[in-house]
């Protein structure tokens, strides 16, 4: 591609524009339809999220961690709520962790979900998109059944969770199970084998293992390019080691290991462990315990610092709390995954056409809201 | 080198030591295979000592059974074991003041630290979890690298400390390239200069931005561009 | 024919002004008024079955104003008037930077591509506006006026997307105009003639004596055309030049208002062109299915109406299923798959119509 | 050449597949439709009751109502607020859980708590609310939550309260009383420092 080597334009890919998924702006070089470089430029949403962390108590911190990543509010409750558990040795019961992962796994659906979606969306197929932001509905519905939001929860607290699930809520999630795993199939139909998007995404912004490694990549977009890497297996917090469930990784199956179709299909695999997941735990689910039983009085976590990570639908989220022993954290950081995803973009997707450009982007998954912080 | 490339460097050698020879000329690129040969000649003259055997990515220690209370006591064996090997390799550059499981780094030599601690082959801290810096009062700023390695799956935090007037800390944004924009972020938000960074730019704020957000005698800005930040929101206060 | 028809009907009706020139003006300009009418209430019909079709496909109701006054109809039967209204009434926007002249003439230019390609369609045995001995070369040289508009709002909207989308419409169009030309050839040799009303007479008595059901190499000629077509119009999976999550709007990014409208409606009169075109050449035009049954001129109009609406209902349902294309995979289907499938399929319909005889 | 003839076989073959299941869902579209005419019809709230005694309170969250004559002016939800979204000022009362007409002033709580401060501004800007509920949790009389949704039949108002202009969106709760009893309730040494 680019034989004939013409005069190089720099277009702006954003921050408006409809294929960079929020307020992102791409800088690219192209020479004709040829991508030659791209710097992306974020911090059009950048919320001071570490600094407002620094004022606010940690109980407050909670629901601005929801905001980060507002695609999957419950996956960063549950990772702050397991880094400051592992800093002030809190132990939840049964019942907390069980409630814990079905609303992690149901979040991971729906974001999943949505990145199928969107990524449909991002290729010119418009009608998948609308299927799967109706499934993710139900999940949200869900969710306000549960804790009465629909977006960003507050659900999980340091040492337990805001309130118990309602009446009737095993019952409704079985039925939503039921009804969504041929959902999954049908959106593998019309989008996965799609010679047209095969056409579009197999072999398409190859990321090699070692690159992926070396850029700090995680989540389905690590396992894509063929690592077997899941902190649910590989660092079992929470009660994930009590579960039976597969690690997908792309396997080429279209193209190269590693390529966009490759990080697309995983998230739909990975959907499928996630419903396996959800019923193994519905069903082990103790009957009694109290949601409340260890939650803290007050949050004074002794001196010290932690780094806690889980695995977000994005990848690995990390939490660095450093306390002072006061209530208010002296300095919080959070490894976001989506951040190490973009970051790989020049050196994967240079080189191809503008088309491409935005299918790799629309493959990484991002949410800038938890780029930008 | 890549990752990849060393493994199997590290396999052959073993192989061939063991007396497979067949096994090192069939490796088809001539370059490893020469590599390989090299190493085993020195070796065998005692100049360099034995690899280990690699571990495949793909299996990876991932039970989980042992997990819980005695898995804490490895660990803090494993990275009391990385910071002997530390302390041994680069007496100088580090410190043992360091507990649950960091250790402090001195700035000047970090970069061949780094360097050392991706590519030894016991260590292999192939990934770089989190880097980030803080402000620990009494003019000094720490950088801290949360280093983990997917091969052996353990776990090391490095801190390095340095001055507020002197704010310099080698990058290692070519050691772990995920090290490029955390360290621009940092370098945003806490004014460390990473020296030898290709591209040390401001990440999330603008790039006339004043002043660094995360220290902590940060002052908000009166004015920007002409715009008055407001206080306090009229009718409240 | 239609308007010496009309012409010859209005010296009748009133004699004692035989020949006169007003007649003639008249009988020239009626058919225009009709077609315009024809145009305006088709492209309400077709939005708004767009719209509805492509709802009840994504699991949403479509427009559905329920209320009274402006609140757009029962079953939201009045949407697509509220939409040209809204359009029609937004402010109508020319960027600073623009080259003016172009920028204005170039919704005209490809509306005009669209309206006049209309004139040569034939909706009964009398019932075309212009029955051209070359009618279908007509309707191909004027749908490529379509490229020429495009290229000039890419070019004089000085955008940057624009730009893109211009250059990718015009090699989009001018490739398919090739297996679009040679798939007609096909059935050029089939009725020996360019005459529109020819083909469909070369059609008549029934189902199975339309083209598409001649030969077993005319249905790959149907396809070729249909999904060239598809190409020519830019819809989906063809629509790189407007492509919404790429080029944010492609060549119509700077326009708005009315003029934005113009666009969009010609997309329509577009779709509504080749349709007809396909159903002319394949589908037996305004001929009943039934032979001789049901072949009166008002139910000529009907089927003629109703094969070019199953035709855009096929475009509208393609639309709504698959995803968009990327620029060289869109050449690479046009001349390494289509190309060489139309070739060979005018030399086998050769050989099998010396061998029919 | 086999390449060339399998791909247009997949291509066909896939698209055809997808167009067979949108075509099922136009065709079965009465069933499977997932959206309704918003102003006209309303997606329920969910009904239930969250099981922790907050008796039939629903936690629906939509927004911030003030049961003002059961709070006692503690500040409890005040601090609590990430977002500091709540303004409360009190002056302490002239006599422990006794009336005061003057401002429509209530003494005792319905939980029978008998009042020690007049709450003389409660403001909660709805505008700058996160709908966390972290101030729901720590009243002590229960009389800070959010409404709205079906169980809430108390105060009938549901998610929709835009207003035309941004300080209509902050909600004073407290009660203003005659000019003459703020006047002295304020001039009193009772004002308590916020």
């Amino acid at each position: 591609m680019g034989l004939v080597h013409g005069e190089e334009m720099v277009l702006n890919i954003g921050p408006q524009h409809p294929a960079t998924h929020g307020v992102l702006r791409l800088q690219v070089r192209t020479d004709g339809e040829v991508v030659s470089q791209i710097t992306p430029y974020m911090g059009y949403l950048h919320r001071c999220f570490e600094k407002h962390c620094e004022n606010v108590t940690y109980e407050q911190v909670i629901p601005y961690t929801d905001r980060c990543d507002y695609l999957s509010s419950m996956s960063m409750n549950f990772g702050y709520v397991v880094a400051m558990e592992r800093l002030m040795d809190i132990k939840v019961n049964e019942r907390v962790e069980h409630i814990r992962v079905v609303m992690a796994e149901l979040q991971r659906i729906a974001s999943h979900l949505l990145c199928t979606g969107v990524f449909g969306l991002d290729l010119g197929a418009f009608t998948p998109f609308l299927w799967a932001l109706r499934d993710r509905e139900r999940i949200l519905d869900l969710f306000e059944f549960t804790c009465g939001a629909r977006l960003l929860y507050n659900y999980m607290w340091v040492g337990g969770l805001s309130h118990d699930i309602p009446v009737g809520f095993v019952e409704s999630t079985f039925e939503f199970l039921d009804y969504f795993e041929p959902k999954i199939d049908e959106l593998e139909n019309i989008l996965a084998h799609n010679k047209i998007l095969v056409e579009r995404s197999a072999d398409i912004g190859v990321m090699p293992k070692d690159i992926a490694i070396s850029y700090g990549v995680t989540g389905p977009n690590l396992r894509a390019s063929g690592v077997k890497w899941d902190l649910r297996k590989n660092d079992s917090y929470s009660i994930y080691d009590r579960f039976e469930f597969d690690i997908p990784i792309g396997e080429g199956k279209k193209g190269t290991v590693g390529d966009c179709w490759d990080r697309f299909y995983v998230r739909i695999l990975e959907m499928r462990e996630s419903v396996k997941i959800i019923r193994q735990a519905l069903a082990s689910m103790p009957k009694d315990g109290d949601v409340h039983q260890s939650l803290p009085k007050k949050i004074r976590p002794p001196k010290g610092s932690v780094y806690a990570r889980t695995e977000t639908p994005r990848g690995d989220l990390g939490y660095y709390i450093e306390s002072d022993g006061s209530p208010i954290p002296y300095r919080l950081k959070m490894r976001s995954p989506a951040f190490t995803a973009l970051s790989v973009m020049d050196e994967i997707a240079a080189g191809w056409l503008l088309s491409d450009v935005l299918a790799i982007l629309g493959s990484l998954d991002i949410v800038l809201g938890e780029i930008d912080r | 080198m890549s990752q990849e490339k060393e493994k199997l460097i590290a396999e052959l050698v073993n192989k061939g030591l063991d007396g497979d020879m067949d096994s090192v000329n069939a490796c088809e690129d001539r370059v490893t295979r020469s590599k390989v040969k090299a190493m085993i000649m020195k070796i065998k003259k005692g100049s360099l000592d034995r690899p280990q055997m690699p571990v495949s990515l793909s299996d990876t220690p991932n039970e989980s059974d042992d997990t819980g209370k005695t898995d804490d006591k490895t660990t803090e064996d494993i990275s009391q074991k990385i910071k002997n090997m530390l302390l041994d390799n680069f007496p100088d550059e580090t410190d043992e003041t360091g507990q649950d499981g960091h250790m402090y780094v001195r700035p000047d030599k970090w970069l061949d630290i780094a360097t050392w601690l991706k590519t030894e082959s016991s260590l292999l801290f192939d990934s770089l979890q989190c880097q980030m810096g803080i402000d620990v009062g009494e003019d000094i700023l720490e950088s801290r690298y949360n280093l983990h390695s997917m091969v052996h799956d353990h776990y090391l935090e490095v801190r390095i400390r340095v001055a507020r007037s002197n704010a310099k800390i080698p990058s290692v944004e070519q050691v772990w390239r995920i090290a490029d924009w955390f360290e621009r972020e940092t370098y945003d938000m806490l004014g460390i200069e990473y020296v030898g960074h290709r591209d040390l730019r401001r990440i999330l704020l603008p790039d006339d931005w004043e002043g660094w957000p995360l220290r902590k005698d940060y002052k908000e800005q009166e004015t920007y561009h002409g715009i008055v930040v407001p206080k306090m929101k009229e009718g409240w206060d | 024919m239609t308007v010496d028809f009309i012409f010859e009907g209005l010296n009748q009706l009133f004699p004692s002004f035989a020949g006169n020139d007003i007649f003639l003006i008249l009988a020239m300009l009626l058919p225009f008024a009709g077609l315009f009418g024809f145009i305006t209430i088709y492209g309400f019909g077709v939005i708004y079955s767009e719209l509805k079709v492509s709802s009840f496909i994504q699991d949403k109701t479509g427009p559905m104003g329920q209320g009274p006054g402006l609140h757009a109809g029962k079953w939201g039967l009045l949407q697509p008037v509220a939409d040209g209204l809204k359009l029609f009434f937004k402010e109508d926007i020319i960027p600073a930077s623009a080259d003016k002249p172009l920028f204005i003439l170039a919704p005209f230019l490809i509306f005009i591509g669209a309206f006049i390609s209309i004139i040569a369609v034939p909706f009964g045995e009398k019932i075309i506006v212009a029955d051209m001995n070359i009618g279908i070369f007509y309707v191909l040289g004027i749908g490529s006026l379509a490229v020429i508009a495009v290229i000039l709002a890419g070019w004089s909207s000085n955008n940057k997307w624009a730009l893109y989308g211009g250059m990718r419409s015009a090699a989009q169009i001018i490739s398919y105009e090739i297996p679009a030309g040679i798939s007609l050839v096909v059935v050029i040799m089939l009725t020996s003639s360019l005459s529109m009303q020819e083909i469909i007479s070369y059609q008549a008595g029934g189902l199975f004596n339309w083209v598409i059901f001649d030969n077993p190499f005319m249905p790959i000629a149907f396809v070729i055309y249909f999904i060239s077509a598809l190409a020519e119009t830019n819809r989906t999976p063809f629509d790189l030049p407007e492509s919404e999550s790429e080029l944010v709007a492609g060549f119509v990014t700077e326009y708005s208002g009315a003029r934005y409208a113009l666009f969009f409606l010609s997309e329509y009169a577009n779709m509504f062109v080749v349709s007809a075109v396909a159903a002319t050449a394949f589908l037996g035009g305004w001929q009943s299915p039934f032979s001789d049954f049901l072949n009166t001129p008002i139910w000529s109009m009907f089927w003629m109406i109703s094969k070019t609406f199953f035709l855009i209902f096929v475009m509208i349902w393609i639309r709504w299923t698959v995803p968009r294309l990327r620029v060289d995979q869109l050449m690479h289907v046009c001349w390494k798959v289509f190309i060489p499938i139309g070739l060979f399929n005018i030399f086998g319909v050769a050989i099998w119509t010396v061998l029919r005889g | 050449m086999v390449k060339f003839f399998t791909d247009i076989y997949t291509a066909t073959s896939t698209i055809l597949g997808g167009m067979i299941i949108t075509i099922n869902h136009l065709f079965t579209a009465k069933r499977g439709i997932a959206t309704l005419q918003y102003p006209e019809e309303r997606w329920p709230r969910p009904e239930r009751d969250i099981g922790f005694d907050h008796g039939s309170y629903n936690v629906i969250r939509s927004r911030l109502h003030v049961d003002i004559d059961d709070c006692i002016g503690c500040l409890k939800c005040e601090r609590a607020c990430p977002v500091n979204c709540i303004k409360i000022e009190t002056s302490k009362a002239p006599e422990r859980g006794e009336d005061i007409k003057d401002v429509k002033h209530i003494g005792i709580t319905s939980n029978d708590s008998r009042k020690a401060m007049v709450v003389t501004r409660f403001d909660i800007d709805m505008t700058e609310c996160c709908y966390c509920n972290l101030c729901t949790y720590p009243c002590p009389e229960e009389c800070i939550f959010m409404t709205g949704g079906p169980n809430s039949k108390k105060h009938p108002i549901d998610y929709e309260f835009s207003e035309p202009d941004r300080s209509d969106l902050i909600y004073r709760f407290a009660k203003p009383g005659t000019k003459e009893g703020m006047e002295k309730l304020l001039n009193d040494d009772n004002k308590v420092e916020a």
